[in-house]
């Protein structure tokens, strides 16, 4: 007899593929909210696209064993090497900027405007 | 061989590009410092242009045509990529664009007073990462090529935008520009995502099969589309995605906003267009009117936003949504007559704006770069040839005959025409009116104004490309169907398949 | 040989103006002079070749032709040409020999002579005019003559406005004229006269649509044409530039706008018989004003005290008669008080020309006087214009005023019986302003002072040869000319360059008018002497006691019935305040304001605004996005439900 | 051999190739503006030469077009480069040629800084406008037409007066505006006619309902230019702050492609919309004439007035085209040619003015006859002409028009006849307060005209006379081109 814990998950809590879909797009709307709600720090924003990279992914691993396609886990490996590297370079632009502004406050970033 | 062959017939161009960068970086990093941007500089112009040259030949070989990537299909990287003419038109393009805008990126570069941390090899490197993302977009014949030339292009441009290390504004742009392209990146995969979990393929000839056969009824489809144009809009920046363009063109160094106004927007729009046209073509009823929608918020907002500008650099990014706006008439017209008056459009506009960048990032004010609209004036009396010039290029933005950008319009205008979307004609001349309003006082600025301050151009390569655009844009009308035959030629393979 | 007629005085003019300030005074005399003669001798053979029976048509070359319109230079010759060509050189030729005496002094001489030459070469194309076109075109040119000679006197402010207003009355009335050629293409389909009055009966009983309600077109084209006449001929209400246009030297009043110029009108309307005979209402019109201008004119001259103006009311008051009597269509007898008018008053002019020479240029009779025994030639000849103009036998004007109040006693009609009492009243009213400008003029003591009175003198040859010419002209044409224009023999002499209706009898039954009404104007005239006589040579005070008494009606005939306050009132202010009004209103408040600067100022409004947009803040970037991806969604959504 | 040498073209691009000549002329300032201004004269005269060349090989007998170029440009959309004469054209290219001869000569000295920038503008201005008149497609009309809108506003913007900037953007954008809406004409014509030859599209049937909609956009672009009220108000401005011989151009070509648009493209290729639209061109020229000689009435810019009087006069013409009848038409032409002549000397003879005074203000003015008798009277010839006095060629025009108009809708020649009152009113006005009135002249520093300002005013007092005395040669000419216009055999 085999203990499954993800089949005593699935028996109590079916999962279907709209589950995994909903979850996704709540998170790609957390983090939009994330994106344009918070007021205060870059920082908060790197997370939320991070959240937005996760979202998609997640869609394409549900897509991809959905459909037993392994195009979309591809896919998913693909995001997650990107998404390292667009933070990276996120980070770094951060840094430049914190040291001529010493500040990184999303209200000071508006020097450029009109 | 044949495997070399049709290597180099779906992905040959970026290849050699990648392994050149490779190497340019090795050689720069063994040089010293001051050798190397130089030497990398020009060795980078030079192997765009062969690039270029290479993809022209080959176009002419014999073992080219649309039809004979049926070989290169089998292949993987034949299902994801695809050299057909249209990429070779396109790539083209961003080839010679790219080399255009080191060549006269140089003079703002080496400008000691811009700043010492801009001229450094690794910008050429940078820009040359950019456009292996651009050649990659061009030919992308899948979500995930797309994505992957999206990103490599984005991210190096990120780190272009924000090369000024020690300039606030330069890395305020660079910051936007990213907390912004990350946001779009995020919205082009959701929408991939869907369009993947409804379709079941990444592939854009699966889509089109799959819009082809249940397209309209598909929710999860037309929600992916439209997530997917709306990063794509970001890219080319119509309204009302367009927010970052204006502050990160001000922001960010003058030599990387030429390529992201070049070079950026070639591949931006090429991708667009073969987007809509492999892969959403049967969903053109639902497209159609958004990219209306977008052409005329564009045009509108650009023109009217243009207006008050006095900065040099938010003036082009304006103008740049305007024209963004009038070259999507063309798309929403759905026609091969359309799309090739976008692509004619495009053309003529690329050549336009390098001729402008060239005068810009040779500009100087009392030996420092200028961005002011109001210096130029007496420029008129201090360089008479290249107050000429610009205001050629000037007219030609604006639309008015003699000059290639009269053409332009006229081709959009009648494909508008044709596809009964005259009210969409009717607005672009409205804001082809405001807008030429703000050409001409660039040209009131040079020529009606008392002369205040002394400025001048420096950099010989940047007149000369100030020139030749200007020849160009007034030579063209003479003969503008050359260039009309081949943009019929690439949008024709797009609407074969 | 004809053709040199109109061309000599051309030439003249054109050899003597281009040259103007290379050419000296006497050569430009000679020339000017000599020319005039020999198309004056031409002119008076041709008229007794025409007498004798000889007609032509001559084209000279084509102006233009566009279809059914041809335009051709020609001339037509005929009695009523011909007789108008012979007057006009006549004259013409007087006043230019007369020049030469008056304008002597002036430094641009040749300009003047040229001007004069140049007049008179339009009023021969004018008068030998074979179409409306050509006719217009010597009408018009005779306008501009006028207005060049009025403001030849530029220095003079009061000049030059008098030459552009008397260009200006007369384009109103060209108006009318231009507005009639056009009616009369689209109704003939031609513009050449014989034409013309061959297709009137197809015409008939066509109408016009003139602004809503219908008008008979024949009747319509002759008042148009007919408004022509009354500026031309400064009949009531386009009366107002003549007493204005006496700012100019006097021979050019004298040529111009006594002998011939002003009766342009009168010439058209009979050159026009053909077509106003079909018109009765036309005809009635035409009648009633000239009766009105007759007598108005009259009424003014009355009061004046300008010498020149007197004249220039009473020229006003005789074109009066002639209208009038082409509104009964007595045309010989209007083309008869034209020529003897052109002789007399032509006379009185330049006798008054004389005067005002003698005294250096005043021309206010109340600062003449006495002058009867210092020049008696001009007292004399003064006088024989006088009585010719008041009508006393056997002077000239006495033969053709008398036969118009006869024919308009004789037409039994009611415009005709309303001429007839303002025609009398006219005579006696000229009889009386006649007298008292002679007397004022000539009688009592001098009013100027002593320097003036060392300078008067008599004229030279050179003037008063022209005036002893004019005043045998004023004797005896009534007399030698009477039975040719008007008389039994009238038809033959006219052959058809005239056309009367056989019903319109006026003029046939003029001659057997009753014994008073001959005799009425006769008497009235002798009256209105007597009675100028009486206030102005007898009883002086009696004037100025009458104008007290009188006061209000002095006052409407000095301010001329309040036409010229009416006029400036009416056109002149309304048409500046409605072009101010035009201008700041019209283009800049409302044209400008709602078009370009209007839009244009919109535009770089909603320009600030969306430059607000752009507020620099990256969460309002995200959030525009994030619009826009729902926005689109939502459509795309809502397309797909 | 004659016979194949492409004429037209030569006459279109021998003063742009002058242009190009101008740019290269090297050296001093003074040495380079004298260059510039003898090369800018020798190339105007040549090209006056060969346009009278054609004139005189022109065969006013021969149908349609004369002379025709016609090669494929832009094939893929049957866009030709297709250039002809015929007996319309033929008069304004005549224009066009001796308008610039004049310009140039009259500039001489006027013009003191950028002299060679300048007279490049003038001769591409020429080349341009010559295009516009001999171009029989579509397309290449278009460019022309909107082409010549670029060198007139440097023209007035370099060159001009105090409010220059504010005078060439209006003139730019209003025209613009007006240009880019018959741009959408052109190409429905384009695509549904299937064709941009204007010889093909004058046999092109297009639906009433069409028509009704095209001819809006061909008149947005010629009311504006023509211009005809409301859209005239960019006319003063422009006028007032051009150089003189800016406001030579302006008059005396620019605005005739207006009507010559009309008459180009609204009359033979939109037949059924032009009738239905003629009584709202009857109704503006109307208004026209008679608003513009009244704001003419209290102008105290002397250039200014003569600028609404060419609204006036363009009203005429413009009446006139709409009229349908040979008459009208004719006279519209005439009226056109007459209005180039007449309207170009009185702006030279503002501008000599200007030059000796520096003021156009008429109130500044007074008995200028005095110490400038030869001008006065050359002056007077022109008002006359103006005027339209019978014996100018002025008359010829407007007696033409009435007498057709008056047929179509006597209502309208009403107004015309009351703007012929009007307009003797505002230029006698204007006359009598500059030239007569004291003894003693205002300004003082004036004097008589020399040589080369009495050659030029000389020379376009003979046309105007000759086409009055005797306008058959003319008038030969055009009526065969109108008739076929208005689709009759017979005037």
């Amino acid at each position: 007899m085999s203990f499954s814990f993800s089949a005593m998950l699935e028996s109590l809590l079916p999962v279907s593929l709209t589950h995994y879909v909903l979850l996704s797009s709540t998170l790609f709307v957390i983090g939009m909210l994330g994106l344009f709600l918070n007021r205060r720090h870059v920082i908060v924003i790197l997370m939320a696209v991070e959240l937005l990279f996760l979202a998609a992914s997640m869609n394409f691993i549900a897509f991809s064993s959905a459909s037993g396609d392994l195009t979309g886990q591809v896919f998913a490996l693909f995001i997650l090497a990107t998404a390292a590297a667009e933070v990276t370079i996120g980070l770094a632009i951060l840094v430049v900027y914190y040291r001529n502004r010493a500040s990184i406050a999303i209200d000071d970033i508006s020097d450029l405007k009109g | 061989m044949e495997v070399l062959t049709n290597l180099w017939f779906s992905l040959g161009a970026e290849i050699v590009l990648a392994c050149a960068t490779l190497l340019l970086l090795l050689l720069g990093l063994l040089l010293t410092e001051r050798h190397a941007t130089r030497l990398v500089c020009y060795l980078s112009i030079a192997l765009l242009l062969v690039l270029a040259v290479l993809l022209m030949w080959s176009a002419q070989n014999e073992r080219f045509s649309d039809a004979s990537e049926t070989t290169a299909m089998a292949s993987l990287i034949g299902r994801h990529f695809r050299l057909d003419t249209f990429a070779l038109f396109c790539k083209v393009i961003v080839l010679l664009t790219t080399a255009c805008v080191l060549l006269i990126g140089q003079v703002f570069v080496a400008d000691a007073s811009v700043s010492k941390s801009l001229y450094r090899f690794e910008y050429v490197i940078i820009i040359l990462l950019a456009t292996l993302g651009m050649c990659l977009m061009v030919s992308a014949r899948s979500l995930l090529a797309l994505y992957i030339g999206l990103e490599l292009q984005s991210l190096a441009l990120y780190i272009c935008a924000a090369l000024q290390r020690d300039n606030l504004r330069s890395s305020e742009a660079g910051l936007k520009y990213f907390m912004l392209g990350a946001l779009s990146s995020a919205l082009l995969l959701f929408g991939c995502s869907l369009l993947y979990g409804s379709v079941g393929s990444i592939y854009f000839d699966a889509i089109l099969a799959a819009a082809h056969a249940d397209g309209a009824s598909s929710l999860m489809l037309q929600v992916g589309m439209v997530l997917t144009l709306c990063a794509i809009a970001f890219k080319i920046s119509a309204v009302p995605f367009h927010m970052w363009t204006p502050d990160v063109y001000e922001g960010a160094p003058s030599s990387t906003v030429a390529f992201l106004a070049t070079a950026s927007k070639v591949a931006a729009l090429a991708l667009l267009m073969r987007l809509l046209v492999e892969a959403f073509m049967p969903l053109k009823e639902a497209w159609q009117p958004i990219i209306a929608l977008l052409a005329l918020a564009s045009m509108l907002l650009g023109a009217l936003a243009t207006l008050p500008q006095s900065n040099i650099k938010r003036f082009i990014a304006y103008s740049a949504i305007t024209h963004i706006g009038i070259l999507l008439i063309g798309f929403a017209t759905a026609t091969p007559e359309g799309m090739r008056a976008a692509l004619f459009y495009l053309c003529i506009y690329i050549i336009m704006s390098l001729g402008l960048f060239a005068m810009l990032l040779a500009l100087r004010n009392a030996e420092q770069p200028s961005e002011r609209l109001a210096d130029l004036s007496g420029l008129s009396h201090s360089d008479p040839k290249a107050a000429l010039a610009l205001s050629a290029l000037m007219f030609s933005m604006a639309g008015l005959p003699p000059f290639a950008g009269f053409f332009a319009k006229f081709y959009v205008l009648l494909a508008a025409l044709r596809s009964d979307l005259t009210w969409l004609a009717l607005c672009g001349v409205a804001a082809s009116v405001v807008s030429t309003f703000y050409y001409i006082r660039i040209v009131k600025v040079m020529y009606f104004d008392e002369p205040q301050e002394q400025v001048v151009l420096t950099g010989r390569s940047n007149r000369w490309v100030l020139y030749l655009t200007a020849i160009a844009v007034a030579l063209l009308t003479l003969q503008p169907s050359t260039l009309l035959r081949h943009s019929e030629q690439a949008v024709r393979v797009l609407f074969a398949s | 040989m004809i053709a040199a007629i109109p061309l000599l005085p051309l030439g003249a003019a054109l050899l003597v103006g281009l040259f103007s300030r290379r050419i000296g005074n006497a050569l430009a005399l000679f020339v000017t002079c000599l020319f005039m003669l020999v198309a004056t001798a031409l002119a008076l053979r041709l008229c007794f070749l025409v007498v004798r029976g000889f007609e032509t048509t001559l084209v000279l070359a084509p102006w233009f032709s566009l279809g059914t319109l041809e335009v051709a230079w020609s001339m037509r010759i005929d009695t009523l040409s011909a007789v108008m060509m012979a007057v006009v050189c006549v004259v013409s030729t007087l006043v230019h020999v007369y020049s030469a005496g008056y304008m002597r002094e002036d430094v641009s001489l040749p300009r003047f002579m040229a001007y004069l030459s140049l007049f008179t070469f339009f009023m021969l194309a004018l008068v030998s005019a074979n179409d409306l076109l050509q006719m217009f075109f010597g009408w018009e040119g005779v306008g501009l003559a006028s207005y060049l000679l009025i403001g030849y006197w530029h220095h003079k402010e009061s000049a030059a406005r008098a030459g552009v207003k008397a260009f200006l009355v007369n384009r109103i009335g060209d108006f009318g004229f231009v507005l009639g050629i056009c009616a009369t293409y689209a109704m003939f389909d031609t513009l050449v006269f014989g034409e013309i009055f061959a297709r009137v009966p197809d015409v008939l009983g066509r109408e016009f649509s003139v602004f809503g309600w219908q008008i008979e077109a024949v009747t319509a084209i002759c008042l148009l044409l007919f408004m022509g006449a009354m500026g031309k001929s400064a009949q009531l209400g386009l009366h107002i530039w003549l007493p204005d246009a006496m700012e100019g030297p006097t021979p050019v009043s004298a040529l111009i706008h006594a002998a011939t110029m002003v009766t342009a009108g009168v010439f058209m309307l009979c050159r026009m018989s053909g077509l106003f005979e079909y018109s009765e209402d036309a005809l009635a019109f035409i009648t009633c004003l000239g009766a009105a201008t007759a007598f108005f004119a009259a009424t003014v001259a009355v009061v004046q005290n300008d010498l020149k103006r007197v004249i220039a009311y009473s020229t006003c008051s005789q074109l009066g008669y002639m209208v009038l009597a082409v509104g009964l269509s007595a045309y010989g007898a209007a083309m008869f008080h034209l020529t003897t008018h052109a002789f007399f008053k032509a006379l009185l002019f330049l006798a008054a020309g004389s005067l005002i020479h003698a005294l250096n240029g005043e021309q206010d009779m109340r600062k003449m006087g006495g002058l009867r025994a210092m020049i008696p030639l001009t007292y004399l000849l003064f006088w024989v214009g006088m009585l010719s103009l008041v009508g006393i036998p056997p002077f000239s004007g006495f033969y053709s005023k008398d036969i118009i109040i006869e024919a308009a006693w004789t037409s039994h009609t009611l415009p005709g019986l309303f001429a007839f009492a303002l025609a009398n009243l006219g005579v006696l009213l000229t009889a009386c302003y006649s007298t008292r400008m002679l007397v004022m003029s000539f009688h009592h003591r001098p009013r100027f002072d002593e320097q003036v009175m060392s300078h008067v003198h008599e004229s030279p040859p050179s003037m008063s040869i022209p005036l002893l010419l004019l005043a045998c002209g004023a004797l005896g044409s009534g007399y030698l000319l009477k039975d040719w224009f008007v008389g039994n023999g009238s038809d033959a002499f006219w052959r058809g360059s005239i056309f009367v209706e056989d019903y319109h009898t006026a003029l046939l039954d003029a001659h057997h008018a009753p014994r008073w009404v001959k005799s009425l104007p006769l008497f009235l005239g002798v009256l209105g002497i007597g009675l100028g006589l009486l206030c102005y040579q007898i009883l002086t005070t009696l004037p100025a006691h009458l104008a007290r008494f009188l006061r209000p009606i002095y006052r409407f005939l000095c301010e001329q019935w309040y036409v010229d306050a009416l006029y400036r009132l009416l056109f002149l202010k309304s048409a500046f305040a409605l072009a101010h009004l035009l201008w700041r209103g019209g283009d800049q408040k409302t044209i400008d304001a709602l078009g370009p600067d209007g839009i244009s100022n919109v535009v770089r409004w909603l320009g600030g605004r969306f430059r607000l947009l752009q507020s620099g803040y990256v969460y309002h970037y995200v959030f525009a996005v994030l619009t826009g991806v729902v926005l689109l969604g939502a459509f795309a959504v809502a397309r797909h439900l | 051999m004659m016979n194949d040498w492409p004429l037209l073209s030569t006459i279109i691009f021998l003063p742009l190739l002058g242009a190009l000549l101008l740019t290269l002329i090297r050296g001093l300032e003074k040495d380079v503006a004298l260059a510039a201004k003898a090369t800018a004269l020798w190339v105007a005269c040549s090209t006056f030469v060969l346009t009278l060349v054609l004139w005189y090989a022109f065969d006013p007998q021969v149908e349609g077009f004369q002379f025709s170029e016609s090669s494929l440009w832009i094939p893929e959309s049957s866009i030709g480069y297709r250039v002809g004469v015929d007996g319309v054209s033929l008069f304004f290219v005549l224009l066009a040629s001796f308008l610039t001869v004049l310009c140039i000569l009259a500039s001489w000295r006027s013009i003191e800084k950028r002299v060679r920038d300048f007279m490049a503008a003038f001769l591409v201005l020429e080349s341009l406008s010559l295009g516009a008149f001999l171009a029989t497609d579509t397309v290449l009309f278009y460019l022309f037409f909107e082409g010549v809108l670029l060198p007139m506003f440097y023209i007035i913007g370099v060159w001009g007066g105090e409010r220059r900037i504010y005078a060439a953007f209006k003139f730019f954008l209003y025209t613009l505006l007006g240009s880019l809406l018959m741009l959408l004409s052109i190409l429905s014509l384009a695509w549904i006619g299937g064709t941009t030859s204007l010889s093909e599209l004058m046999l092109t049937e297009f639906s009433p309902a069409l028509q009704k909609i095209l001819w809006l956009g061909f008149f947005a672009s010629f009311a504006v230019k023509t211009p005809m009220w409301p859209f005239h108000t960019w006319l003063p401005d422009a006028h007032v702050e051009a150089p003189t011989a800016g406001s030579v151009m302006l008059a005396g070509l620019l605005l005739k492609m207006g009507g010559y648009g009309f008459l180009r493209f609204c009359l033979p290729i939109l037949p059924e919309a032009s009738q239905f639209y003629a009584p709202l061109v009857f109704a503006l020229s109307a208004i026209a004439v008679v608003y513009a000689s009244l704001v003419a009435l209290v102008q105290t810019d002397i250039k200014k007035l003569i600028a609404y009087s060419s609204v006036a006069h363009m009203g005429f013409v413009t009446a006139g085209l709409f009229a349908d009848n040979a008459h009208a038409l004719s006279g519209a032409v005439i009226q056109m040619i007459s209005h180039g002549l007449v309207s170009a000397a009185l702006f030279l003879c503002v501008g000599f003015l200007y030059e000796r005074a520096k003021t156009r203000d008429i109130g500044a003015f007074r008995a200028v006859v005095q110490p400038m008798p030869t001008y006065a009277r050359l002056m007077l010839v022109f008002t006359l002409a103006s005027i339209g006095l019978p014996g100018t060629s002025g008359f010829i025009g407007e007696v033409l028009t009435l007498l057709g108009v008056f047929k179509t809708s006597p209502a309208t020649a009403w107004a015309l006849a009351l703007g012929m009152i009007l307009g003797a009113g505002y230029m006698l006005h204007l006359y009598r307060r500059v030239f007569f009135g004291a003894k003693d002249a205002k300004p003082a520093n004036l004097y008589d005209l020399h040589m080369r300002e009495h050659v030029i005013l000389a020379s376009l007092v003979l046309p105007v006379l000759w086409i009055g005395l005797y306008p058959m040669p003319v008038l030969r000419v055009v009526t065969l081109p109108l008739l076929t216009i208005i689709g009759s055999a017979t005037p």
